[in-house]
C-alpha cells in the first residue's frame, strides 16, 4: 500500500474573539504514530475538530492525499477515511456494543452482513468479544473508551485521531491500550494521531511529537528532542517532569 | 438476527390472540374494540419507525393519517352518495370510484409523497426546532383538511365511506406493519438512524447522512400512517378533521412512549396497555353512571385515572415498558444467563 | 473535624461502600487511594450529601450531617469537587463562579476579593470570564470546578481526582495549590489516581479496595507498604 | 389613518396577550428546557377560580387576586406532580407526565365543575371602549398592552439582576451539582413554576376577559400561541418570547386584513408555514439566547 | 331483558355539544321517571342508558354500537348532523329507530340516514325562514349582514336558508362573511364590514357555542347596534349571562320552545317535574327536546305495540305528536321524514330571554 499523507497546512481556528489555533501545520503519514501534546486549552482537541470538520477554519487547508478535506462536512470527511474518538466519550448509549461498531461500517457503505463480520473482528481484536450484547451505557469507563476505538477502526480509516484515550484508565489498563495501539499502524497501515496527558504512554507509543501551546506550535520532533525542549518544559511538562 | 425472528413471532402471536380472542367472546363490542386496537397498532408502530429510530418527536403523524383517510374517502365514496357527502367536490372526481384496497394503497402513497416533499428540508432540524416544525406541520395539514371543502367537506362530518375494514383485515395489516417496522429497525438505514438518535455528532463523524436517513424513515412512517388512515376511515365510515388533531396525536404518542419508543415491542405493548386500560375504565365509568349514585354525572373519571396511571408509569419506567431491547432479545438473553457459561 | 464511622453506600443491590470508618483532623490533608471502582467517589458523594448513606454516620465538627441535604452540607462549610467535571455548560465561567458563592450571595465584597484570589491562581479563568463553560477545554473545565468549589469559602474541601485530564505542568500547579490551601488551615480529603503525588502532599492516607479500607497510616508508612501496588491496581 | 391606528392597536393588544402567554411558558420552557403542557390549565384554573368566587360578593379585584394565587398554587403543584419525579430521567417522560397532568386538570374541571361554559365576573372597565384617533377599541386591550410591558420588565429584572435566573438555569442543567453548591434547587425550580403560574394567572384574567366564559379546554389556544411565539422568538431568551408574541400577532393580523375570504380560512396554514420557514432559517429562533455550551 | 324497554342515548356530556345535549339528557331523565312512575310503556319499565358521546362523531358512533350491544331498542342521537348522524347510522344498520333530540340540518333525514331515522327538531328550512320572515315581514328590516360559521352542517345551512328566504321576501344581503369556530378573533370580519361603509338593518350570525357571545360583543363594542338574529344555538343561558345586561339586548333567536308560561299548556307540569328532580327551573328549551324525544318514543311504541324498528318507524311516520316543542307531524320516508313543526321566537332583553311567540312560515325554502 502506498503511503498517504494527512496534511494540516497553516491552519487557524477562531472562536468569538479567541484564536484557538494560530497557523498550525502538521502532518501524519500512514503507518506512523504522531503524538499531539500541549497544555490545557492549547487547541489540541480543536485541531482534531478542525480535521474532522466539526469546526470551521479561519485559514489554511487540510488535505488527505490528494483530497482537500477543509470545507467538507464531517460526513464527507469521514467517508474520506478519517475517523476519530472523542475526549468526552460519545457512544450510542442504548444500542448494543455490536451495533455501535456496526454503525461505523454501515456508514461507510458496507452491507449488513459485512458490517456485522467486521464489527465482530474489531471487537475481538480489542478484547471486547464478551461484551457485544451489552448496551453502550452499561459499560465501565475503560470499556467505553475501547468501544469508541473499535468503532473508529470498523470504519477502516486511513487516519485515526484519538483524543485522550487513556484518561481515567489505571496503569494496567493503560498498558494494555498501549499494546493494542502500537500494533495498529503495522497491521492496518493507518496513520495515528493521538492526544494524551499521560507522558509515559505518549513517549513510548509515538514516533514523533507535536507540541501546541496557546494555539501555536512550540516544538516538534522525536520524543527525546521534545522532552528536553525548554519551551515544552516551561509550558507543558513543568519542572517536576525533568526528574520523572 | 435470531432474536429478531423471535420478536416478530411473539408480536404476531399477540396480534393473533387479540384477533381470535375478540371473536371467541362473541361480543360485537369486543370485536369493535379489537379492530380499533389493531388500527391504533398500525399507527403507533408506524410512528415508531420514525420516532423510535430517529429519536425525534413527530406530531405530524396523525396529519398523514388524515390525509390517507380523506384520500381513500374521495376515491371510494359511491358516486351517487358524493352529491350529498361531498357537495363541493370537483366534477371530474365525482365519477371516480375505486376498490377500497386500491384506495388504501393510494392513500399510503399519497401520504408518503406529501411527506417526501414537505419534510425534506425539515429533517436537518433537531431538538426543539424539529418538535415545533412537526407540530406546525400538523397544524398546516389540519387547517388544509379543515378548510379544503371540495375534498374534505370542510370541518363538517364526512360520511358515506363503504365499511370494508373488519377485524381480520386490520389484523393482517397490523401484522405486516409490525414486520416492516422490525425489518426497518434492523436495516442499514434503521441502524444508522438509531446511531444518530443516540449521538448526532458521533454519527455524523462516522459518515452517516443524517437528514437523508431521517427523511427515509419519515416517508415510511407517513406511508404507514396513510394506510392506517384509510383502514380507519373504512371502519368508522364517518369522521371530521377533528379526528386528526391534537387529542389523537397525544394519544398515539402516549401509547408509544409508555410502551417504549425505541422498540417495536414497546409500540405494541403501549397500544395494548392503553387501549385495554381506557376501555376498562370507560366501562367502569359507564357502570358508575348507571347507578343512582353516579346518575350520569361521572364525567372524565376515565381520563383522570388514565392520566394518573400515565404519570405513575413514567415515574417508575421513564424509558417506557420496553426501553431498549425487543422482547425476543430480552428472552434470549435471559435464557443465556440461566445456562451458565462453561 | 470530619468523622466517618461505619459508612455504607449502595446502588440498588450493589454495595459500593461497606462500612468504612476514618477521620480527617482539623487542618489535616488526608488522601483516599484505591483502584477503579473501589468506592472512593461514592464515599465522597455520600459525604457531600449527594448520595444517601445506607448505614453509618458522618459528623462534621461534631455535627451529624449523615442525613443532611447537599445544600445543608455546603452551608456547614464543606465543599466538593466531584470527579465528573460538572460545570454548568450553558452558564458562563463568571456565572459558574458566582453560583459557587451562592451561600454568600449577600456578601458581594467578600466574593469579589475571593474571586480575585482565584483569578490569580487560575489566570485562564479570568481571561474566559464570559465564555460558556461548556466550550472550555477539558482541563479548563477542571480548573473551573476547583475554583468554583473554593468560592464557597469552605473549611473542609473534598477533591475527587483533581488532576484528571490536566497537563503535567498544571497538575504540578494544582498540587502546589493544594499545599498552599492546606497551609492556610483548610481541611482536605483528596482522592487521586496519581499515588506518588498524592502521598507527597498528604499527612495520612487510607487505601480502599472493594468498598472497604484495607490499609491506613501516615503518608510515609503507606509509601513504604510493599504490597501497595497490588491493592492499588486491584490485582 | 384610522385604519393604521386600528391595525396598530389590533396588533399590539393581540401581541400583548400573546407575549404574556409566551413569557409564562418560556420561564419553564426556555430556562428549564421542559415543555409544560399543563400551562394552559393554569389559565383555566384562574378562570374557574373567578367563576367559583363570583357568587361570594367579594370585590372584583380580590377575586382576580385569588385567581392569580390559585394559578400560582397549581403551577407549583405541576412541578410536584408532573416534573419533580421524572425531571432527571427523560425529556419525553416529562412531556408525557405534563400532558397527563394537563388532562387530569381538564377532566377534574369536567367532573367537579361542569362541561358547560361558565361565566366569569368582569369589571365594568372590561366592557368599556375608548376612541383613539378615530379607532374604537376596548379598554381591556389597553390594559393588556400595559400589563405585558410591566410584567416583561419585572420578569427581566428578576432574571437579570438577581441570582435567581442563573440559579434556575443551573438547577435545570445539573440538579445535584447545583445542590452541592448550596443552591436549594428544588425550591428554585418550584419558584420558576410559581412565576409561570403567576403569569398564567394574569393571562387567564385578561384572556378570559375577552371571551367572558371559561370551559375546561380554554387553555389550549393560549398554550399553542405561547409555544409558537416562544419558538420563533427564541427558545432560550425572555425578550425572544415577547418578540415572538408580537410577531405572531403581527402575522395573524396582517393575514386577517389582507387575505381574501377564500384564503383566510387557511390562515393558520399560512401562519404555521411561516413558523416552519423561520425555524428552517434560524433553528434557534429569531433572538439568540445566551450562548449555549455545546461543543465537540 | 324482556321486562323492560331499553333506550340508548349517545348524548354528549362533554365538549362543544354539552350545552345542547346535557339539558336534553336532563329532560329525558325527567320523562323516563315520569313514564315509569305511571306504569311504564306496554307494561314495561323504561331504562335509559346514556354514554357520553364527547361531541365527537367517532365516539358517538362507537357509543351507539356499545348501546346496541347492551340491548338498546331505540337510539337517541345527539344534536346536529355532524355529531348525531354516526349514531343514527349505527341504529339504521341494526334495524333500530334513531332520533336526534335537536338536529336541524335537513341532512338529518331518511334520505341520507335511512328509513328509521328521525329528528325531533324542525329543520333549518323552518328555522332560517322563520328568522327571515320575522326580520323582513314583521320588523321591516331591509338589509342584512350575514356571518356564517363554517363549523358544521347546521351553521352553514342555517345561513343558507335564511339568506334564501330573506331574498325571496325582498330583502338585500349587503355582505355574507364566513368565520371558523374557535377563532376567537373577529377583527378581519369587522374590517370587511367597516370597509363597506354601510350599516345593515339586521345582523344574522349563525355560529355555535361560546363563539356567539364573542362575536356579538365584538360587533357591539365597535358600535354596530343593529338587531342580531340567530338560531337555536343561542339558546344557552351561559351565553346570555356572558353577554350580560350591557350586550344582551336586541338579540333575537329562533328555537324549539319557550320554557315558561304561554308556550304550551303542558309546560307548567313539566317544569314542576323538572324542579322536583333537579331542584331548579329548566333554563333552556333543549331540556324540552329531551323530554319530548322520550315521550314521543313512548307514544310511538305504544302505537306500534312493540319496539320493533320498522313498526316504531311507521308509528312515527303516521302519528301526530303534541309536544312541548310544538305539534309535530313527520313526512313520509320519501319526503325524508321532514318534521313539520312551528318555531319559537325569543328576544334577549338585558341579558334575559323573553318569549316573542310561535311562528310558522307560510312557505319554506327547498331543502
Ligand atoms: N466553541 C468554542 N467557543 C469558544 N471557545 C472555545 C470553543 N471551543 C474551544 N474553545 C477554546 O479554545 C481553546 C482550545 O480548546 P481545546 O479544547 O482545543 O483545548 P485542548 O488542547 O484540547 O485542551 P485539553 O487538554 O484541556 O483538553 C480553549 O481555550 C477553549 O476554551
Ligand atoms: N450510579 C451507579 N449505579 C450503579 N453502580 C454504581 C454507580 N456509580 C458507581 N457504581 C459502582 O460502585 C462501585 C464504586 O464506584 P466509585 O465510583 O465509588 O469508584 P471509584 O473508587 O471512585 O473508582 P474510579 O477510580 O474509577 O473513579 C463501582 O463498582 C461502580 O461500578
Ligand atoms: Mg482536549
Ligand atoms: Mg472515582
Amino acid at each position: 500500500m502506498s503511503e498517504t499523507r494527512l496534511a494540516v497546512n497553516d491552519v487557524s481556528v477562531e472562536f468569538t474573539g479567541l484564536r484557538a489555533l494560530d497557523h498550525v501545520s502538521l502532518s501524519v503519514l500512514t503507518g506512523e504514530v504522531v503524538g499531539l501534546i500541549g497544555p490545557n486549552g492549547s487547541g489540541k482537541t480543536t485541531l482534531i475538530n478542525a480535521i474532522t470538520g466539526q469546526v470551521k477554519l479561519a485559514g489554511g487547508t487540510i488535505t488527505a492525499g490528494d483530497t482537500r478535506l477543509s470545507g467538507l462536512s464531517p460526513r464527507e470527511i469521514a467517508l474520506q477515511g478519517v475517523s476519530r474518538s472523542f475526549q468526552i466519550v460519545r457512544l450510542f448509549n442504548t444500542m448494543t456494543v455490536l451495533e455501535n461498531v456496526e454503525a461505523a461500517a454501515l456508514a461507510k457503505g458496507a452491507s449488513l452482513a459485512v458490517a456485522t463480520e467486521r464489527a465482530k473482528g474489531v471487537l475481538n481484536e480489542l478484547g471486547l468479544a464478551a461484551k457485544v450484547d451489552e448496551l453502550g451505557e452499561s459499560l465501565s469507563y475503560g470499556d467505553k473508551r475501547r468501544v469508541e476505538i473499535a468503532r473508529a477502526l470498523a470504519a477502516e480509516p486511513r487516519f485515526l485521531l484519538l483524543d485522550e484515550p487513556a484518561a481515567g484508565m489505571n496503569d494496567a489498563e493503560t498498558e494494555t491500550l498501549l499494546h493494542t495501539l502500537s500494533e495498529l499502524p503495522k497491521t492496518r497501515g493507518l496513520g495515528l494521531l493521538i492526544i494524551d496527558h499521560d507522558m509515559g504512554l505518549i513517549m513510548r507509543l509515538c514516533h514523533r511529537l507535536h507540541v501546541l501551546a496557546t494555539g501555536r506550535t512550540i516544538a516538534e520532533g522525536d520524543a527525546a528532542h521534545v522532552r528536553s525542549h525548554p519551551a515544552v518544559i516551561e509550558a507543558y511538562l513543568g519542572k517536576g517532569a525533568v526528574h520523572a | 438476527m435470531k432474536h429478531s425472528y423471535l420478536t416478530a413471532l411473539i408480536l404476531i402471536a399477540v396480534i393473533l390472540v387479540i384477533g381470535v380472542g375478540s371473536q371467541l367472546l362473541g361480543i360485537r363490542l369486543y370485536d369493535r374494540i379489537a379492530t380499533n386496537l389493531l388500527i391504533s397498532l398500525v399507527l403507533v408502530v408506524g410512528l415508531q419507525t420514525f420516532m423510535g429510530n430517529s429519536g425525534l418527536l413527530s406530531f405530524a403523524h396523525i396529519g398523514f393519517m388524515g390525509l390517507g383517510a380523506y384520500t381513500s374517502a374521495v376515491l371510494t365514496i359511491p358516486a351517487q352518495m358524493k352529491g350529498m357527502a361531498l357537495p363541493d367536490l370537483y366534477e371530474f372526481m365525482k365519477i371516480v370510484e375505486v376498490s377500497p384496497l386500491l384506495a388504501m394503497l393510494a392513500a399510503g402513497v399519497l401520504a408518503a409523497a406529501v411527506a417526501a416533499v414537505v419534510a425534506y428540508p425539515l429533517m436537518r432540524l433537531s431538538d426543539a426546532a424539529s418538535v415545533i416544525t412537526s407540530f406546525a406541520l400538523l397544524v398546516v395539514l389540519y387547517t388544509v383538511m379543515n378548510n379544503w371543502s371540495a375534498f374534505t367537506n370542510g370541518p363538517r362530518t364526512l360520511f358515506g365511506l363503504p365499511k370494508t375494514t373488519d377485524m381480520p383485515i386490520a389484523a393482517i395489516v397490523a401484522g405486516i406493519v409490525v414486520i416492516v417496522a422490525l425489518l426497518f429497525k434492523e436495516s442499514r438505514t434503521g441502524k444508522l438512524l438509531r446511531a444518530s438518535r443516540e449521538d448526532e455528532v458521533a454519527a455524523a463523524a462516522l459518515g452517516a447522512n443524517i437528514p437523508h436517513l431521517r427523511w427515509r424513515a419519515f416517508i415510511l412512517a407517513a406511508f404507514i400512517a396513510g394506510i392506517g388512515g384509510a383502514l380507519w376511515g373504512h371502519f368508522i365510515t364517518s369522521f371530521a378533521p377533528k379526528a386528526f388533531y391534537l387529542k389523537e396525536t397525544f394519544l398515539i404518542i402516549t401509547m408509544l412512549v409508555i410502551g417504549g419508543a425505541n422498540t417495536v415491542t414497546g409500540a405494541v405493548a403501549g397500544t395494548v396497555l392503553i387501549t385495554v386500560a381506557y376501555e376498562g375504565l370507560r366501562s367502569t365509568e359507564g357502570a358508575l353512571n348507571a347507578t343512582s349514585f353516579g346518575a350520569g354525572q361521572v364525567i372524565g373519571l376515565t381520563e383522570i385515572v388514565l392520566a394518573l396511571a400515565m404519570i405513575a408509569v413514567m415515574i417508575l419506567k421513564p424509558g417506557g415498558l420496553f426501553p431498549n431491547r425487543e422482547i425476543g432479545h430480552i428472552l434470549t438473553r435471559a435464557r443465556r444467563k440461566k445456562e451458565p457459561a462453561p | 473535624m470530619l468523622d466517618i464511622s461505619d459508612l455504607s453506600v449502595s446502588y440498588g443491590t450493589i454495595r459500593a461502600v461497606r462500612g468504612i470508618s476514618f477521620t480527617v483532623g482539623k487542618g489535616e490533608l488526608v488522601s483516599l487511594l484505591g483502584a477503579n471502582g473501589a468506592g472512593k467517589s461514592s464515599t465522597i458523594k455520600c459525604i457531600a450529601g449527594a448520595l444517601k448513606a445506607s448505614g453509618g454516620s458522618i459528623t462534621l465538627e461534631g455535627r451529624d450531617i449523615t442525613a443532611a441535604s447537599p445544600e445543608q452540607v455546603v452551608r456547614a462549610g464543606l465543599a466538593t469537587v466531584p470527579e465528573t467535571r460538572d460545570v454548568f455548560p450553558d452558564l458562563t465561567v463568571a456565572e459558574n463562579l458566582m453560583l459557587g458563592a451562592y451561600i454568600h450571595r449577600r456578601d458581594q465584597a467578600g466574593n469579589r476579593e475571593n474571586l480575585d484570589r482565584l483569578h490569580t491562581l487560575f489566570p485562564r479563568l479570568a481571561e474566559r470570564s464570559h465564555q460558556p463553560a461548556g466550550t472550555l477545554s477539558g482541563g479548563e473545565q477542571q480548573m473551573l470546578v476547583i475554583a468554583r468549589a473554593l468560592m464557597s469559602r469552605p473549611t473542609v474541601l473534598l477533591l475527587d481526582e483533581p488532576s484528571l485530564g490536566l497537563a503535567p505542568a498544571i497538575v504540578e500547579r494544582i498540587f502546589e495549590m493544594i499545599e498552599t490551601l492546606k497551609k492556610s488551615g483548610l481541611t482536605i480529603l483528596l482522592v487521586e489516581q496519581n499515588v506518588n503525588q498524592a502521598l507527597a502532599v498528604a499527612d495520612r492516607a487510607y487505601v480502599m479496595r472493594l468498598g472497604a479500607i484495607v490499609t491506613s497510616g501516615t503518608a510515609d508508612e503507606i509509601r513504604a507498604t510493599s504490597d501497595l501496588s497490588a491493592h492499588y491496581l486491584g490485582g | 389613518m384610522a385604519f393604521a391606528i386600528q391595525f396598530t392597536i389590533d396588533v399590539l393588544s393581540l401581541g400583548g396577550a400573546y407575549a404574556l402567554m409566551a413569557l409564562g411558558l418560556v420561564i419553564v420552557y426556555g430556562i428549564l428546557r421542559l415543555v409544560n403542557f399543563a400551562y394552559g390549565e393554569l389559565i383555566m384554573v384562574a378562570g374557574y377560580t373567578m367563576f367559583l368566587a363570583s357568587g361570594s360578593g367579594l370585590p372584583w379585584i380580590i377575586m382576580a387576586l385569588l385567581a392569580v394565587v390559585m394559578a400560582i398554587v397549581f403551577g407549583i403543584l405541576t412541578d410536584y406532580v408532573a416534573f419533580r419525579p421524572v425531571r432527571a430521567k427523560s425529556v419525553t417522560a416529562v412531556l408525557i407526565t405534563s400532558f397527563a397532568f394537563s388532562n387530569l386538570l381538564q377532566n377534574a374541571a369536567l367532573l367537579f365543575i361542569s362541561p358547560r361554559p361558565r361565566n366569569v365576573p368582569l369589571p365594568e372597565i372590561f366592557s368599556q371602549t375608548v376612541t383613539i384617533g378615530g379607532a374604537i377599541t376596548p379598554v381591556r386591550n389597553l390594559i393588556t398592552i400595559a400589563a405585558s410591558i410591566v410584567l416583561l420588565a419585572a420578569v427581566a429584572f428578576l432574571m437579570r439582576k438577581t441570582t435567581l435566573g442563573i440559579a434556575m438555569r443551573a438547577a435545570a442543567t445539573n440538579f445535584t451539582m447545583a445542590r452541592m453548591l448550596g443552591v436549594p434547587a428544588n425550591l428554585i425550580i418550584s419558584s420558576a413554576f410559581a412565576l409561570s403560574g403567576f403569569l398564567a394567572g394574569v393571562v387567564g384574567i385578561l384572556w378570559i376577559g375577552r371571551i367572558g366564559t371559561v370551559v375546561p379546554g380554554v387553555g389550549l389556544e393560549p398554550l399553542l400561541v405561547a409555544f409558537i411565539a416562544t419558538v420563533i422568538g427564541g427558545m432560550r431568551s425572555l425578550p425572544g418570547a415577547v418578540v415572538g408574541g408580537f410577531l405572531l400577532a403581527l402575522i395573524d393580523t396582517t393575514l386577517n386584513y389582507t387575505l381574501s375570504q377564500d384564503l383566510l380560512k387557511f390562515r393558520d396554514a399560512f401562519t404555521f408555514s411561516l413558523v416552519i420557514l423561520i425555524l428552517l432559517w434560524r433553528p434557534q429562533g429569531l433572538i439568540k439566547g445566551p450562548a449555549s455550551g455545546q461543543r465537540t | 331483558a324482556d321486562d323492560k324497554i331499553v333506550i340508548g342515548g349517545a348524548l354528549s356530556m362533554t365538549g362543544i355539544q354539552a350545552p345542547l345535549d346535557t339539558p336534553g339528557y336532563n329532560g329525558a331523565q325527567v320523562a323516563v321517571k315520569f313514564l315509569n312512575d305511571n306504569g311504564g310503556v306496554l307494561g314495561k319499565q323504561i331504562e335509559f342508558i346514556n354514554i357520553d358521546g364527547k361531541s365527537d362523531p367517532v365516539t358517538v358512533g362507537n357509543v351507539a354500537v356499545e348501546l346496541i350491544d347492551k340491548g338498546a331498542q331505540v337510539i337517541v342521537a345527539p344534536c346536529d348532523f355532524d355529531f348525531g348522524s354516526p349514531a343514527s347510522r349505527e341504529a339504521q344498520s341494526a334495524g333500530l329507530v334513531g332520533i336526534s333530540t335537536c338536529a336541524s340540518d335537513p341532512l338529518y333525514s331518511s334520505w341520507s340516514l335511512g328509513d328509521k331515522q328521525f329528528t325531533l327538531s324542525m329543520w333549518n328550512t323552518t328555522m332560517g325562514a322563520t328568522a327571515a320572515d320575522f326580520a323582513f315581514k314583521e320588523k321591516g328590516w331591509k338589509t342584512a349582514y350575514v356571518v356564517t360559521d363554517q363549523f358544521i352542517a347546521y351553521t352553514k345551512s342555517l345561513s343558507k336558508y335564511f339568506v334564501e328566504q330573506f331574498k325571496a321576501d325582498g330583502g338585500e344581503v349587503i355582505l355574507e362573511d364566513t368565520y371558523t369556530n374557535g377563532d376567537n378573533n373577529f377583527s378581519a370580519q369587522l374590517a370587511r364590514l367597516q370597509a363597506l361603509g354601510k350599516k345593515p338593518d339586521v345582523i344574522f350570525v349563525s355560529s355555535y357555542g361560546t363563539d356567539i357571545g364573542v362575536i356579538i360583543r365584538a360587533l357591539r363594542e365597535v358600535g354596530y347596534d343593529a338587531p342580531i338574529l340567530g338560531g337555536d344555538a343561542y339558546d344557552d343561558p351561559a351565553m346570555h349571562q356572558a353577554l350580560g345586561e350591557k350586550f344582551g339586548n336586541d338579540v333575537y333567536f329562533v328555537t324549539h320552545t319557550w320554557m315558561g308560561a304561554g308556550a304550551d299548556p303542558e309546560m307548567e307540569k313539566f317544569i314542576g317535574l323538572y324542579k322536583e328532580m333537579f331542584g331548579k327551573d329548566p333554563d333552556t328549551s333543549f331540556v324540552s327536546t329531551g323530554w319530548d324525544t322520550i315521550m314521543m318514543i313512548a307514544q310511538a311504541i305504544k302505537a306500534a305495540g312493540s319496539t320493533d324498528g320498522a313498526a316504531v318507524a311507521k308509528a312515527l311516520e303516521d302519528g301526530q305528536f303534541k309536544l312541548l316543542t310544538g305539534d309535530l307531524d313527520y313526512g313520509t320516508n320519501e319526503e325524508g321524514h321532514v318534521p313539520n313543526k312551528a318555531a319559537a321566537l325569543i328576544e334577549l332583553k338585558g341579558g334575559k330571554p323573553t318569549f316573542v311567540g310561535w311562528r310558522k312560515p307560510e312557505s319554506l325554502p327547498k331543502p
